[in-house]
């Protein structure tokens, strides 16, 4: 039997995508997958360690870096979703339908609550890039400014309890409607910025590193993802009928 | 007269809904008063002893100490009495601060080192030598004593003893003896005292309480008879013993029953002497003699056989038999005057 | 491997340089630890006096419900509490949530099993004579509790130490009744989870070593009671 | 609130309709726990009998470090134990990284501890006539090991069912050397962790009653040596 | 003669490093043979018993059975030596379980009731009444009973036994004298037995050993003097007794010395006997006679104040003194009687 392990983020898992696409990667190549849902940055680690014979991953400059390092081989970019900014659906600092740059420098000078995973996540990594973006500094200890350290929901979650802003990937937010049975107290504000798209990518372990990363198999993988079989079952997933990652592949 | 310090009316006490081991239907005793308690191994000494040291609620009844009801930890009673368990537990300290722990309890917590040793000086123990050791590095009879004084320490108006002397060696029981008639005498302490040791025991007793099974007998029943009995003629059922020789009684409530002899009506004659019709007559040999001090009668235990009879004598009578440890007697009693003990 | 070593270096750094983020978990850890072993020792020693001493209907019976509330998850207390505490819960109203007096309320429920459980194993192995021979001196009912409580103190210790080992080590109730909110209810344990999930191996090793010297500090300071 | 409820109800249901997902993270906590527990009493009974039966120079030393030892990281022992485990680690070739074995050995280290102080701490309140007693009878060495851990089996037993409950709600080594693997590595406090992620609050709580249920089960079947 | 099954070669003594409590320079116990051991408490007697039962091992010294040296768990000993130590411990199972677990140790476990039933009914305790009891529904002489009771069943070579009467009543310490004595004579088992209880103890020793501070005293020394003692006239030093009347002893080693009395340099005579000129001469009351079964000689106990003191007589001389309990005696002895014990 050939199992491939792959080392992934939580949103991939969270959102059941891959609930959905193992079982027809192993009908249509034999090959049955296997994941540890992380972190990204823990996701990475495990690559690098050679625990994982390939990942999927959203952090797209932490990636290069590795592939940089010699730790993996054959990035591919495979799907995006996109970034969302939400908040309560008062908005008390007003930020609904504007652009990301705006709604943040509203959010620091209201001083209203804005959760942060603080995690070194993709999502986090992003936010932090989106601070830069706009020109502001990164916050760290300013009360309004709350650094959670966990995973999306839990954060999403935090965030309504606190009655603030947070952002997260699409995919999350859908999950997160579908618990409230589609009614949940914090309302997309902000969103379909281009700087908000969220990239997920394949990436093989480097063989030459890792005697034991199964070169083959990580590349069955990543040509199954990228190609008209994958692609066409990623566009298809659905959660409250409405479609949580976009294809991408070239 | 002083009222009694306890009254007990229709006890009973039974363990966990097991059979009744007490069953007591009235007691008092008198304040100032030192009561002995005799019987054999599993006669209800010790639960007696808790019952009125109020660590146990008895099953039924009622014990009133000075006329009023007491339960455990009632303030009427926490300090005025105390009892030495028949198992002496030593806390895991040092022995002084097992001594001083009761007076503590009473706010007699500064420097009570002089009390201490005082305590310990009772019991023939040297505070400089044992004050400061450890509860297991004592002896058997050390750790006995050493839970004596605590006892005494407290000056109690009412001290229940449980086998006071049981491990402990002749010269400390000489002591302690001193210690219990002190505590009598200076302090008007009322005492109840379980022993085995009788000739211990009878030499500080104003009274003696003989339990078995749970009950108490007649006053003056030192000697028990077991069965088993058979049937035999002229009404009588009969027990042979070992050393030859029969042992008479009336008829018994069952085969296995106990009888209990009244030491007053058992006679002493010499050896050969001629047995008035219809009496038991065995023939033994004086095994000890001792001195009874309150009432300057002499105990004597003559063996027949297997069985071991007491008899008290005046010493004019232990004189005119020329009696000695050794010597050979024959003993008469009537077979009437054997008593069945209730079945427990 | 080399995460191990670069771990105990850091550790040290971090202890020795005062880094600000490490010191607010350990004042964090400290405080919430503080909080509920203070009220698990508080209801759960007399708790496990009663089971232990007395005999009653049932015992035997309680002995095993407490026995499995020991396989509380932290996760499902977490929850509970949350449920409680949310806005939306009926305490919502306290504010406690993701505050550190929260996170303690929830590690109470944790360690309350395990000072009952022991403290009541602690009294039922001491010998039957002791309440006899204290009640004879005079105790009063508390001094009764309490005496007997020192005389087994050794294990009231092992209850104490294993109940802090629960509480100062969980995650679940951390996250999620505290949020892991950084500066604020970040703990020491979450901060391990956090450095972990980000990959930091060797942060979340020192992390941990730091948590193992808060621990040495508290069963220190309470070592002089093991004197027999 | 509701979702307490509703995780009740769910519980029900998951265990009557044999819910295959839920079904094998029991049978994988079984197993794991089965192991780490057998291999934590073999090896911390002994351990904790020997530490709390003899006298020797240093022990109360050693049970400061014991003691300290409880207050272990699941987060650390995990991250210890994956160091050793990964395929970079010295015993990467074993292949243990990712399997229920794998975590066992972690749980191992964390129960350890437990049964060491808590076994340690039951043999000493034993009493000191016991071993005099057994050795006037005529027992072996092996025998009075024997002899006075059956007298003190309800502390033994209480050892037991505190690191049974340790090793049963931890999440931290499962995490990290297991990996959450579905139909593989999932235990039941890492699909508890996974649901509460993702927010499926009613799924955790569901779960967790399904763990208490194991640990109730646990319990019940050495109710037994509870009698007097 | 058969060889001793028992030799004790320079052995000393002491718990935890602190001072040594018992020294014992060379001393065999013959096979087959009966031992008392006698001594106050703290004397070393527990002490002696441990290591003879080779629970504790010596400090220093050898303790050899039959002529091998032997350790605690050596399989030359584990089932022939057994020890009933002085706190009877009961394991927390019932009667018949503790009395059996001896028994199974020795794979004998194949339905050992009829074996338990003997054991405990040689104590007195019938199997139907006890063997199903919990260990803690019984009384204090009912659970020595039972400890003494398991070690019977084991029918051992050596039995040792800690004060085996110590809170047993006197008709089962009459059958455990028998039992003692049936193991010997049936199954050849050597017995060393430590008791406060004289009488008991000397009818049933072949021998007997005093122990005093953690050493044997010559034998015979049935008497000890208590100092303080303070210098008199003509080299004698003395203590003055409560009832008047002065003690005359030989210079001592310090002043609290303990002098040892052989009660065979002490005679008596009759109340106001001329004294013979340099020997003490005190005044005293018997207390109690008491037969010596194997020797047929009487133990007498003659207070003298809070003094007591042990002569043996032979049945003639008790005649021709007309000697009863109550009655006045003078008492002589030799201050070069007085040998002084060795400082502890
Ligand atoms: N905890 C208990 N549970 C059940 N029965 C008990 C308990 N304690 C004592 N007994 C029984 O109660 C009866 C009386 O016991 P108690 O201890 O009062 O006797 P005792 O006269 O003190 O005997 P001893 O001379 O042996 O000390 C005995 O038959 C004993 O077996
Ligand atoms: N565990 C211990 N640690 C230190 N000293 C001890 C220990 N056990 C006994 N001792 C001391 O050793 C001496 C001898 O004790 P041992 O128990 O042999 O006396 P004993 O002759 O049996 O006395 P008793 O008649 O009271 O039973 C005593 O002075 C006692 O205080
Ligand atoms: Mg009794
Ligand atoms: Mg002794």
């Amino acid at each position: 039997e050939k199992i491939l392990m792959m080392a992934t983020t939580t949103s991939t898992d969270d959102t059941g995508l891959l609930d959905y696409l193992a079982p027809e990667f192993q009908k249509d190549t034999g090959i049955v997958l296997r994941w540890v849902a992380t972190g990204t940055g823990k996701a990475l680690k495990l690559g690098e360690n050679c625990d994982a014979d390939v990942l999927l991953v959203h952090a797209p400059d932490a990636e290069e870096k590795f592939v940089a390092a010699g730790f993996g081989i054959n990035r591919r970019e495979i799907m995006y979703n996109d970034f969302v900014i939400i908040g309560p659906a008062d908005d008390p600092a007003g930020i609904r339908g504007q652009g990301v740059g705006v709604a943040l420098a509203a959010i620091k000078s209201k001083t209203a609550v804005f959760v942060s995973r603080g995690d070194k996540s993709g999502t986090h990594q992003k936010e932090l890039e989106l601070w830069q973006a706009a020109g502001l500094p990164i916050p760290d200890k300013e009360a309004w400014y709350v650094q959670t350290g966990q995973g999306m929901l839990a954060t999403i979650n935090l965030a309504a309890e606190r009655n603030g802003y947070t952002m997260t990937d699409r995919g999350s937010y859908i999950k997160y409607e579908a618990n409230l049975n589609g009614n949940p107290p914090l309302k997309i504000l902000v969103e379909m910025d281009a700087v908000l798209l969220n990239q997920y990518s394949v990436i093989a372990v480097n063989p030459a590193r890792c005697p034991k990363a199964q070169l083959e198999l990580a590349t069955a993988f990543s040509d199954w993802m990228a190609g008209e079989r994958g692609q066409g079952l990623i566009g298809g997933f659905k959660l409250l009928e409405k479609q949580l990652f976009t294809p991408n592949a070239q | 007269m002083k009222p009694p310090l306890y009254t007990i009316r229709s006890l009973v006490h039974a363990y966990d809904g097991g059979p009744p081991v007490l069953a007591i239907e009235r007691l008092s005793v008198a304040a100032g008063s030192i009561l002995g308690l005799v019987g054999p191994n599993g006669s209800g000494k010790s639960t007696l002893l808790k019952l009125l040291a109020f660590v146990e609620k008895p099953t039924r009844g009622e014990i009133r100490f000075k006329d009023r009801p007491a339960a455990p930890f009632s303030d009427a009673v926490r300090f005025q009495v105390t009892l030495l368990t028949q198992e002496p537990y030593l806390m895991r300290r040092s022995v002084h601060a097992n001594v001083a722990y009761g007076l503590k309890l009473r706010g007699r917590s500064r420097d009570c080192r002089p009390q201490v040793a005082a305590a310990l000086s009772l019991v023939g123990l040297a505070a400089e030598r044992f004050a400061d050791r450890k509860w297991y590095q004592l002896s058997g009879g050390e750790a006995q004593r050493v839970s004596l004084a605590a006892r005494l320490a407290l000056q109690p108006e009412a001290l229940l003893l449980d086998e006071p002397t049981a491990s402990v060696d002749a010269a400390s029981a000489e002591l302690i003896k001193a210690a219990v008639i002190r505590a009598r005498d200076q302090w008007g302490t009322t005492l109840v005292i379980a022993s085995h040791d009788r000739q211990w025991l009878y030499e500080i007793c104003d009274d003696s309480l003989h339990l078995f099974r749970g009950r108490i007998l007649e006053s003056g029943a030192d000697n028990l008879l077991f069965g088993p009995w058979q049937p035999g003629p002229s009404g009588f059922w009969h027990k042979p013993l070992a050393g030859g020789g029969v042992l008479r009684v009336p008829p018994p409530p069952d085969d296995q029953a106990v009888g209990v002899l009244d030491t007053r009506a058992v006679s002493l004659t010499a050896p050969g002497a001629a047995s008035p019709q219809g009496l038991n007559t065995l023939d033994g040999v004086v095994s000890r003699l001792v001195l009874e001090k309150n009432t300057r009668r002499i105990v004597a235990t003559i063996s027949v056989g297997l069985l071991a009879l007491t008899v008290k004598l005046d010493p004019e009578r232990l004189q005119a038999l020329h009696l000695y440890p050794g010597k050979a007697v024959r003993i008469h009693f009537a077979p009437q005057a054997v008593a069945w003990c209730d079945p427990a | 491997m080399d995460f191990l070593l670069g771990g105990f270096v850091t550790a040290i750094q971090l202890l020795l340089t005062g880094d600000s983020e490490t010191y607010s978990a350990v004042f964090a850890t400290v405080r919430v630890s503080g909080y509920s072993m203070a009220a698990s020792l508080a209801l759960g020693v007399p708790g496990g006096f009663f089971l232990g001493h007395f005999d009653f209907r049932g015992k035997r019976q309680v002995r095993l419900v407490v026995d499995t509330l020991l396989a509380l998850p932290t996760v499902l207390i977490g929850l509970l509490v949350y449920a409680f505490l949310s806005q939306r819960g009926p305490l919502g109203e306290w504010g406690l949530l993701f505050t550190l007096p929260g996170i303690a309320i929830g590690q109470t429920f944790l360690a309350l099993p395990v000072v009952v459980a022991l403290t009541a194993t602690a009294v039922e192995a001491m010998d039957r004579h002791l309440r006899t021979t204290l009640i004879t001196l005079g105790v009063s009912r508390t001094q009764l509790l309490l005496s007997i409580l020192w005389e087994g103190r050794l294990g009231i210790l092992a209850a104490a130490a294993t109940a802090y080992g629960r509480v100062t080590t969980e995650v679940g109730v951390s996250m999620m009744v505290g949020g892991n909110i950084k500066w604020l209810t970040r703990t020491m344990t979450t901060a391990i989870a956090l450095e972990t999930n980000k990959g930091q191996f060797a942060m979340g090793v020192a992390l941990g070593l730091v948590l193992m010297a808060i621990a040495f500090v508290v069963n220190f300071s309470v070592f002089f009671l093991r004197r027999r």
